[in-house]
């Protein structure tokens, strides 16, 4: 595919599978065999059961905040997926189907929602950062991420993630900004899910789409159906090969839409209308997909279910081998700011400690 | 009319009447409109007052600050809303160079009559970046006001005080005890002066300062202490700067001792300010070294390690027992 | 005039009078008398001799650090002049021609580069903002300002400044994003001199010009030929006109040059060529509306020498008349801090009072 | 080879000895590539070691401090310039919510072994944002070093030992005595080790701590006093976070007096916390009120004003008799 086939500022969408999971643009299905594809059904299946298992321990008092991605499945799989080992992810805080495909370990991601800070820290060769809380400073990393890369002389891209509400960060701004004027090998998507908590992308920005904002940095941007896992990958493997060339970033817009509440804490009803969520439910990315590997024959019935089966036993297993295993060690609130612990730091530590023990 | 209120619904309260006394109060910030905040403290304000006067605005916290100073100075009083204190950083560059300044830039042609609220302190299980205490970063930054409440009478009558007040206030909200406890409070408006402190307690053995959420964990350990027989006076600083330094030269005068007690980090936090003056002024009078007890010199931990951060009742009664024993 | 004639995507750029002082687009000269257009030369004469005294001041050790407009008297004192009484001003810091088409009074200004902050108090009735070093911070007051009109229902409008640096900053994007939402009834100009210091507009941004970022906040944008004071007032009167209809904002790209250095502490010869700035002298705005003014017989150079003789004595006057009358009172550092001085601020200048005074 | 340089030479010496000991290190920030950085730090860097490794960039504050961290992260170990301390504001976010925590938030996978320079201080008759001294801000925040040096020996060497820091460093330079003297000094790379104060003068009567540009003005003053028969012991601080808290601990239970001077405001200034460490430490030892002397705690004035903010030799030399006479 070529990015500027679709142009933003005629409000041009790319979409490879429509709704219903038919094939639109025939010449554009990727050529990934059956395994390749029962690994990003497969995925997304398993995203689905960790939100919702999630959103049950939650709801038993056995959970911390989460934000699912409900909805976000294709977007996070479909371009999580076109990255080589090699490659850099650097998430904004909702992006279980990227971290899944990077390979990050379940038990990680459910710690660090469960509130320990050793979530964060990745397996070796993991290159996937830690979730980054304050919206859009993490696109700045990503850039960074990439001239350092370009100043080291090696292939490698970057993957970064944003919101809708993120857009309208300054920090968006001069991170695109950078990344294209220094040429950083950086793809940058942003998963407009339409809200920002209870904030509709409509207060965000008067600009019809978000992909046509990369013209004003200089950079091809292009406007995906977020929900359509071939177009996600498509576009996103197009910019990654083109940063990889050395031609520069990319800004892609994933239209898509948060199925779910913002996280646990939020009541979507207070703002939004059962009538909009149930046509987005329609447009689900799993059904969609699931309809289209059934048809060509690379899943049935059966094998959904199995999966299913399997993935929500290993997702209870993990949940259970951290639920009662993971308080903070004390030392390690102290451990971790400095290579070297200061003498004050040490002192605060082992005050804390003696009260603990019941006294100097 | 009986009128029993949590602090958020205090601070709910105190902008209800705001608008409706003052048609120049405005109010807006991230998800503050349709949804009334994601603490719910701006709930009903666009239901009663109108889209124009309480709204949602995209997300970046230098443009809500900023266009808070340019509507300042065009005649209104705006109330935004930091989600949290941990984002307020983005618009920390708008609070220090023109929030706090604009005064004194223009020899007092434009004053800023507007007031930038946040939740703020741990305790409540949070992410990283919605736990932390950081009065002490503004507080130092002249032409600021800061306030922190306790109760929800003081809740009310101090954001009244503050959106009524010529200058800049950040009025920090501890979002611990958002719904700890109620309150009979009046249901019209009150003022309680900023820069005045609150003596809790009176006492004779020691004093402890302390503000927010810490207030009442420290009145537990007062009454943990007070079967020791050991007498304590308690002040509430309430407004963090500019700090009524005669409520506790005072009382250091009168005791002898003295304990800061807060939640933020030690280094660098209001308590060195305090124990600094009481040095200037009741150096004299000292009996034991005044002492800090408050968060560590680190990142506020995730859930699971939270409970060792903040100064626990058993910890303060400890600490002023030590200290009277000094 | 109208701004969708000219398409900043297509780096289409306004011009009425070209670099010879030549109508190029005949219908497009202001309706604007014989006084009117003496007034606007003028002033652009005046921010000349101010900005040369001032220098030469400087080198004599006179003043301090001071930053010179020269070359941009047409882009600031052409927009400027479209405003009304009522209208707000909101500058950057190198904005002369503007503060003095708004009624600034220069011993002001020059208070200001003196060091003294009573510089930025205005006199009553001048609705312009102290200088915001912070660069781009200005345009969020700017929005906020517009905001307060529409919540007020005030038909007056804001006319903002900032240079082509500032428009990397994440300031810029937000106030620009705020004011689209919000039709806010603000001008942006980007002054864009082609330097931030010693920073290229090329290492800025890649976009080919400033005026189409516009694009991305879904508000038109024209570049305009800042050189030219009929384009500039032109295109400012036009989004002037939009934005008090409630039609909102419109950023406007002044294209221009600095002649001179950053400021007075600046060496500009390390980071540019002669030959560049040569160049750019030729479309001096002040040659080429002198040109327009004589060709048209609206003044002559009798006219000129005499003005700039008659300005030349103003200037001194006024420069001589602070310039040993102006060391801050030593109360003034605290009393403006607050409405009512803090018991604190008080005791500070109460004890170095007692210092001055020699003892306690 | 005779190797006489000002700080502003020493400081740019280390940059270039850094670069060429070590190909991870990258320079960049405004202005600091062609021309060199305003006020020279940078100057030949890019003709040097080319415009990969000293380069321009946009202007924008948390992209540059931003773009660190990703490059921090990925190999390399970027030295950028805030312009002025006082534009570090719009960085501060990435300051405090990524530079200072990455490493805990990680725990420990990722470091930051970045350096962010700035000029800060007052008294060069500058426009406003120009002149002010925040260091107390940033050394609040745990996760961050911050570090001033005071002499052309020490900026090199320490500012050699911050980029070789596997944490993130603050190096604020004083730009008042950027070109004030110069020193003999080696010109290879040496280190001077963070976290080390240095006793510039013994003496019996009182402790003097201080650093950057105050530093000159202590040694003024003390020499004032001396005639009068005051011996002063001095310590230049040199890391203002982490504190060698040990070198005036020890030199009050010497002296039993202490005076702080700096140029910062005096609420919540780093004098604060050194007061209160003292009185944690050495309380029994005090003969007088710990005291400050510092700037004011307003806004640093534009030139025709600032002769009376930075606390000048007299004014320092009258306190340490003050605080003598006790
Ligand atoms: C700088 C900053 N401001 C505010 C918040 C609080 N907050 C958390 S998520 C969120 C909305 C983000 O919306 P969007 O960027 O669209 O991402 P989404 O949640 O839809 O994935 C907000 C305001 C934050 N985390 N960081
Ligand atoms: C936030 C911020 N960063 C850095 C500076 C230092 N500085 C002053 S002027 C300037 C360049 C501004 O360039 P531009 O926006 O093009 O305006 P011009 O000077 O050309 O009028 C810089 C970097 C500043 N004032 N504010
Ligand atoms: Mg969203
Ligand atoms: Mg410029």
């Amino acid at each position: 595919m070529r990015l500027e086939d679709y142009n933003p500022m005629k409000n041009e969408m790319y979409q490879v599978i429509d709704p219903s999971g038919k094939a639109k643009e025939k010449d554009h299905i990727p050529d990934l065999d059956d395994e390749q594809l029962k690994y990003l059904f497969r995925t997304m299946l398993y995203t689905r059961t960790i939100d919702e298992k999630a959103l049950s321990y939650q709801r038993q008092g056995r959970m911390l905040t989460y934000a699912p991605n409900l909805g976000q499945e294709a977007a996070q799989v479909g371009s999580a997926y076109s990255l080589d080992k090699e490659d850099w992810l650097v998430p904004a805080f909702r992006e279980l189907g990227a971290w899944l495909v990077r390979g990050v370990p379940l038990k990680n991601i459910y710690l660090y929602w469960y509130g320990n800070e050793w979530g964060s820290h990745m397996p070796d060769g993991v290159k996937v950062l830690p979730v980054s809380v304050p919206i859009a400073s993490q696109l700045q990393h990503a850039t960074g991420i990439g001239m350092a890369n370009n100043i080291k002389n090696e292939k490698n891209v970057v993957l970064t993630y944003v919101g809708d509400g993120g857009t309208s960060h300054g920090d968006f701004h001069e991170a695109l900004n950078f990344a294209s004027v220094f040429k950083s090998p950086v793809v940058f998507i942003v998963q407009n899910n339409q809200y920002a908590i209870s904030t509709s992308r409509k207060v965000q920005t008067l600009s019809e789409n978000i992909a046509l904002k990369a013209t004003a940095y200089g950079m091809p941007g292009i406007l995906v159906d977020g929900n359509d896992i071939f177009a996600m990958y498509n576009a996103t493997k197009t910019a990654v090969d083109r940063a990889r060339k050395g031609e520069g970033p990319t800004l892609i817009e994933a239209y898509t839409y948060r199925l779910g509440a913002h996280t646990t804490s939020d009541d979507p009803t207070k703002y939004r209308d059962d009538a909009e969520v149930e046509e987005w439910r329609k447009k689900d990315p799993i059904l969609r997909f699931g309809e289209y590997l059934k048809e060509n024959n690379v899943v049935d019935d059966e094998w959904i279910e199995e999966t299913k089966k399997e993935l929500g036993e290993e997702v209870k297993k993990t949940f259970e081998s951290i639920e009662d295993n993971s308080d903070t060690e004390l030392e390690d609130i102290f451990k971790y700011h400095f290579e070297k612990m200061p003498a004050q730091l040490q002192e605060q530590l082992d005050e804390y400690r003696s009260f603990l023990e019941g006294g100097k | 009319m009986a009128n029993t209120l949590s602090i958020i619904q205090a601070i709910n309260q105190a902008l209800m009447n705001e608008m409706k006394n003052d048609d120049t109060v405005v109010v807006y910030g991230e998800d503050v409109g349709v949804e009334g905040g994601v603490f719910r403290a701006t709930v009903d304000l666009q239901k009663t007052y109108g889209k124009e006067r309480a709204f949602d605005t995209p997300l970046a916290e230098s443009a809500i600050v900023g266009t808070a100073v340019g509507m300042a100075i065009n005649g209104l009083k705006p109330v935004v809303e930091m989600q949290f204190s941990g984002f307020s950083y983005p618009a920390f560059n708008q609070i220090i160079s023109h929030v706090a300044r604009m005064r004194n830039r223009s020899r007092g042609q434009y004053n800023l009559p507007m007031v930038i609220r946040a939740p703020y302190g741990g305790g409540i299980r949070a992410l990283e970046h919605h736990s932390e205490s950081t009065e002490a970063l503004y507080a130092q930054i002249p032409g600021l006001k800061v306030v922190i409440p306790s109760t929800p009478y003081d809740a009310k009558g101090l954001l009244i005080a503050a959106i009524r007040d010529p200058d800049p206030v950040l009025f920090w909200e501890p979002k611990r005890i958002y719904r700890a406890f109620k309150q009979e409070i009046p249901e019209e408006a009150y003022e309680i002066p900023l820069g005045k402190a609150k003596i809790l307690q009176e006492g004779e053995d020691i004093t402890i300062v302390t503000w927010g959420a810490m207030v009442p964990d420290v009145q537990k350990a007062v009454k943990m202490v007070q079967d020791k027989g050991i007498s304590t006076e308690v002040i509430d600083l309430r407004t963090i700067s500019p700090m009524d330094r005669e409520s506790f030269i005072q009382s250091v005068k009168k005791t002898g001792r003295i304990l800061v007690v807060h939640e933020a980090p030690k280094t660098l936090g209001v308590g060195a300010e305090i124990i600094s003056i009481v040095n200037e002024k009741a150096f004299l009078h000292l009996e034991a070294p005044p002492t800090r007890l408050t968060g560590f010199d680190t990142t506020f931990p995730l859930p699971r390690g939270e409970k060792h951060y903040i100064p626990s009742p058993e910890r303060i009664a400890k600490t002023i027992e030590d200290i009277v024993k000094y």
